[in-house]
């Protein structure tokens, strides 16, 4: 059966959540995640929305923005922005959503300048992190969804906006032990979600790990396409295609494919 | 006594040349889109913004020059992407230099908690091993004297005015707020003064009918704006939903230093009010973006 | 999944002994009695108290011997005075001594609200000077890292459990709370788990109809008692009002020991739940604090 | 024209209140004083109460407690206790009223324990601050009212809990400058207003100044109820009786003189 590449991004990002999860859901690709998740094998889920929301069901329209007014009518909750991420600051948010311009081997993001930012104009500037950074930093796990492109996946961002695992230096490595080098509360980037693979993250050394390549691509074509050399998981095999009935949920929600298509 | 006036007034009298300013406080929808207008036609100059994420309202009046200084989470387009404006001054200092001093959304908004508290700062563990303790100067990092570990210390941020687009208020400025707020309760407790703009204007019985819903203490209110759509493209709980297209139009037009001129130039500039403006969008289009279907609270009873 | 349970299961599961409970937070109104009594007839031991002022059900729970200790801003009669049993506890470890952290309204805000923000600590400059750092060990005075002046740093309060009294709520613990709310809502989120008591259950469309109107994340909520009157002789906005002879009669009857057990065999022990209670306090007495007048709040439109 | 102790003080309690200011009511007397004022000489005051509450009219009925009921039906602003005293931390309060067992002659005040608390188990265990330290310490000026008698009104207390004016020590003098040198950032005590008289404060000493006298006592009778030797205001004199129409509003707010009887 055929699908896009983006509805399989979104069913592999819905496979990131488990049932009875409170999940920070971004807009976009992670909000039909969420959906994918809660009429499949996550009934149970909650969803957070930082503009201060908490529910429970997919709105009943598809959204443009998290604010937009189908998004508050039935939810559990509508309320500050604070008020929702505080659970987050205080560790109840298992699983986070983001996306970003760069990121890098570390699963460090970049959503704020591209270029030498200290010492000259940045070549682009990118809109900043909104709630990524807080994502990244209070999140049991966070999960990061990205367009493949060699230029996307560095070896080095030039800006951390979202920390992941860091950098090694020349007496410690990067990683959980870096995380909380720096005073990191919890969590750290698990899995790295792109229109060609998926990535899970070595946590003692911080480093990404291809998971799976999607079908139709190879891992050499995933390595051309990526900024540093890969390392594989030990189990690396092709990404599981979407079942029907995963299609036929994300097709019900995004008939249009504005998101998916 | 009633502290109505018009938006020219109320922009002329409490939002100054330099001032900082909070508005675009409740993410994406109830963006005072008017007053941002009239302080573009008002040619204010070096103001300071604050906002957790401002959708393209802040684009606007970067690119029409009224801006020194951001301080925010996120400035783009939010179902589009990069704000050219913002582009443009943070890349090429058109039209003129910016300085940005990046936050988080949960930063920003403890900047304003912190304020709105009277106390000097708040102490979290967010950013930290992130560039935006480096970029931004404000922040700081010290390690917690209770058990040593890093701390990251936000400072207050304390606006000179707030603006907050209300679905209803009476003329005093006691308001009623609905649908996700954001940062509106800090910014109003953070702020020197406040700035109400509301969809509709009615009488202090309606308001007080359900004190728990106010929005904050009218006595910070300075100016209460009756300004019918004044939010739009973005949306209002129960009066309009956002406008997709419109933001989508902004994005593809302003590409261009030109392009956004035009653009300013037929939406804000030739448009002397907000009843101007509005006409100009057309009956059909509001019709279009209007509530189809109401869905009202469940009663509550403040009896004894 | 229904979350609703009987009062005395709701007790027995989520408030072991050496726990520590906030309760009694939006100060006069919406004290969970009910609660506090089974709390008392399941005689438990060692519980921590959290609280801005409790009105008299501090008292009874300090009385009948469930609290080792207590960190709140006040604890009297609040339209009569002093608190015997806490006097006894206190001045004559009558009937065992209590530790008491003494905090004030503000302060032990600030501690539920840093550990609802995932803060260590909150700075502030109230209760510099007073005598309150020095007796309480959890506060500390330190150099502010901006600019040298002292600032008193109030550390997070973590509740195990928050007992909070809802006018409605659901099956899933989504519920409204009405008129004055005190620090309910720090002290929901700073807990590691929450017990809603609620006058009506109500379906969950009910709620969700007005979700400005939640008191907090059901995630969080354990149980859900039904318990109407459970807040007797507090107010209930739009339910009941304040029994004020009550407080009077409680706070004559029990300047001595012996007036306490009497009292609370009485109203406590003897009655096995809160049927028996309301059976005790009597129809007419219940309906002289019953709502006289209705007053419903405007209307409100969620709809798009 | 016949009046009660109570009722003139609520009558100087409410001249301490001056049109269009934040007043931070308290219960009892002061809430009475507010109501008075409101409808005298103060049309433009708006009341703070720490359950939660922000109202610019006097309540419908006469309240026990300030979370009656008919003191939320027709407030301004319903909210968190927070919330109302964030604009007081942040210094937009003006006047606060608070109440205790014991003031000493630099109006600290003592609302928590009597005895010698460091080494043994108080003699007396009082409620404790409640809102009042936070009135005390964020508030513009603090109006204090209490009953007068000896050993109430104290050459030191033996626990401040509200924060007045602090001790001269070997090197510094109380008042404004103890404020500022323990860091707190703004007010003190205007008054001390008491069964026989008034007191106003000399900021730079710190000290209580007799003020006035109420009509039927005389200074050596306030001398004698007080712990302190006098130091009598430039403008001593005997406190102005209550007016007609003062007393004709306190009685109409509570006519079985529940509070001022």
């Amino acid at each position: 059966m055929h699908y896009t590449p983006r509805e399989l991004m979104v069913v592999c990002a819905a496979r990131q959540i488990r049932d009875g999860e409170n999940v920070f859901v971004g807009m976009r690709l992670p909000l039909i995640a969420f959906a994918l998740a809660k009429s499949t094998h996550a009934p149970n889920c909650v969803g957070f929305f930082e503009s201060g929301l908490v529910r429970d069901v997919p709105s009943p329209e598809l959204l443009y923005t998290m604010g937009d007014a189908p998004n508050i009518y039935g939810s559990l909750w509508t309320t500050t922005t604070l008020n929702v991420m505080r659970p987050m600051a205080a560790g109840d948010v298992h699983l986070g959503f983001i996306g970003g311009a760069e990121v890098d081997r570390y699963g460090n993001l970049n959503t704020s300048m591209i270029g030498d930012w200290q010492h000259q104009h940045p070549k682009v500037r990118l809109p900043g992190s909104g709630g990524g950074a807080d994502i990244a930093s209070f999140s049991q796990r966070l999960a990061i969804i990205m367009q493949h492109e060699r230029h996307r996946l560095r070896e080095k961002v030039d800006y951390i906006t979202s920390p992941g695992y860091g950098y090694p230096d020349a007496h410690n490595p990067a990683g959980e032990s870096w995380r909380k080098r720096v005073g990191l509360p919890r969590g750290g980037p698990a899995a790295l979600i792109t229109t060609l693979a998926v990535f899970t993250f070595d946590k003692q050394s911080g480093e990404a790990l291809l998971q799976s390549y999607h079908p139709g691509t190879t891992i050499e074509q995933v390595q051309e396409q990526t900024g540093w050399t890969l390392r594989l998981a030990n189990d690396c095999r092709e990404t599981p295609p979407p079942g029907e009935e995963e299609l036929k949920v994300i097709r019900e929600y995004d008939p249009q494919g504005v998101w998916t298509g | 006594m009633s502290k109505l006036t018009s938006m020219a007034d109320a922009i002329a009298r409490y939002v100054p040349d330099g001032s900082s300013v909070a508005l675009s406080l409740a993410l994406e929808p109830l963006i005072p889109f008017a007053a941002g207008h009239e302080i573009i036609r008002q040619r204010r100059q070096n103001l300071t913004l604050i906002a957790p994420i401002s959708d393209i309202l802040f684009d606007q009046l970067i690119g029409a020059g009224c801006v020194a200084k951001i301080s925010a989470a996120w400035v783009g387009n939010v179902s589009e992407g990069l704000a050219h404006c913002y582009r443009r001054a943070a890349e090429k200092d058109i039209p003129r230099p910016i300085t940005i001093e990046e936050y988080s959304n949960y930063t920003i908004g403890l900047a304003l908690l912190a304020a709105s508290l009277g106390s000097p700062y708040i102490p979290t563990r967010t950013l930290l091993g992130s560039d935006l303790p480096r970029q931004n100067p404000a922040l700081r990092i010290e390690p917690s004297p209770i058990d040593g570990t890093p701390l990251l210390l936000v400072p207050a941020i304390r606006p000179d005015v707030t603006i907050v687009q209300a679905q209803r208020s009476d003329e005093d400025g006691n308001a009623h707020i609905w649908g996700s707020v954001g940062l509106s309760e800090e910014a109003w407790l953070a702020a020197r003064g406040v700035i109400v703009v509301a969809e509709e204007i009615v009488p202090r019985a309606v308001i007080l009918s359900d004190p728990n819903r106010v929005a904050g203490p009218s006595y910070k209110v300075r100016a209460v704006v009756h300004e019918p759509w004044g939010a739009h493209p973005s949306a209002v709980q129960g009066y309009y939903n956002r406008d997709h297209q419109f933001y989508h139009e902004y994005h593809t037009r302003t590409r261009t230093l030109e392009g956004f001129q035009a653009w300013l130039d037929e939406w804000v500039m030739s448009a002397p009010d907000r009843a101007a403006y509005l006409q100009k969008l057309g009956q059909p289009r509001q019709q279009s973006l209007g509530v189809k279907e109401h869905h009202y609270a469940a009663p509550v009873d403040y009896g004894y």
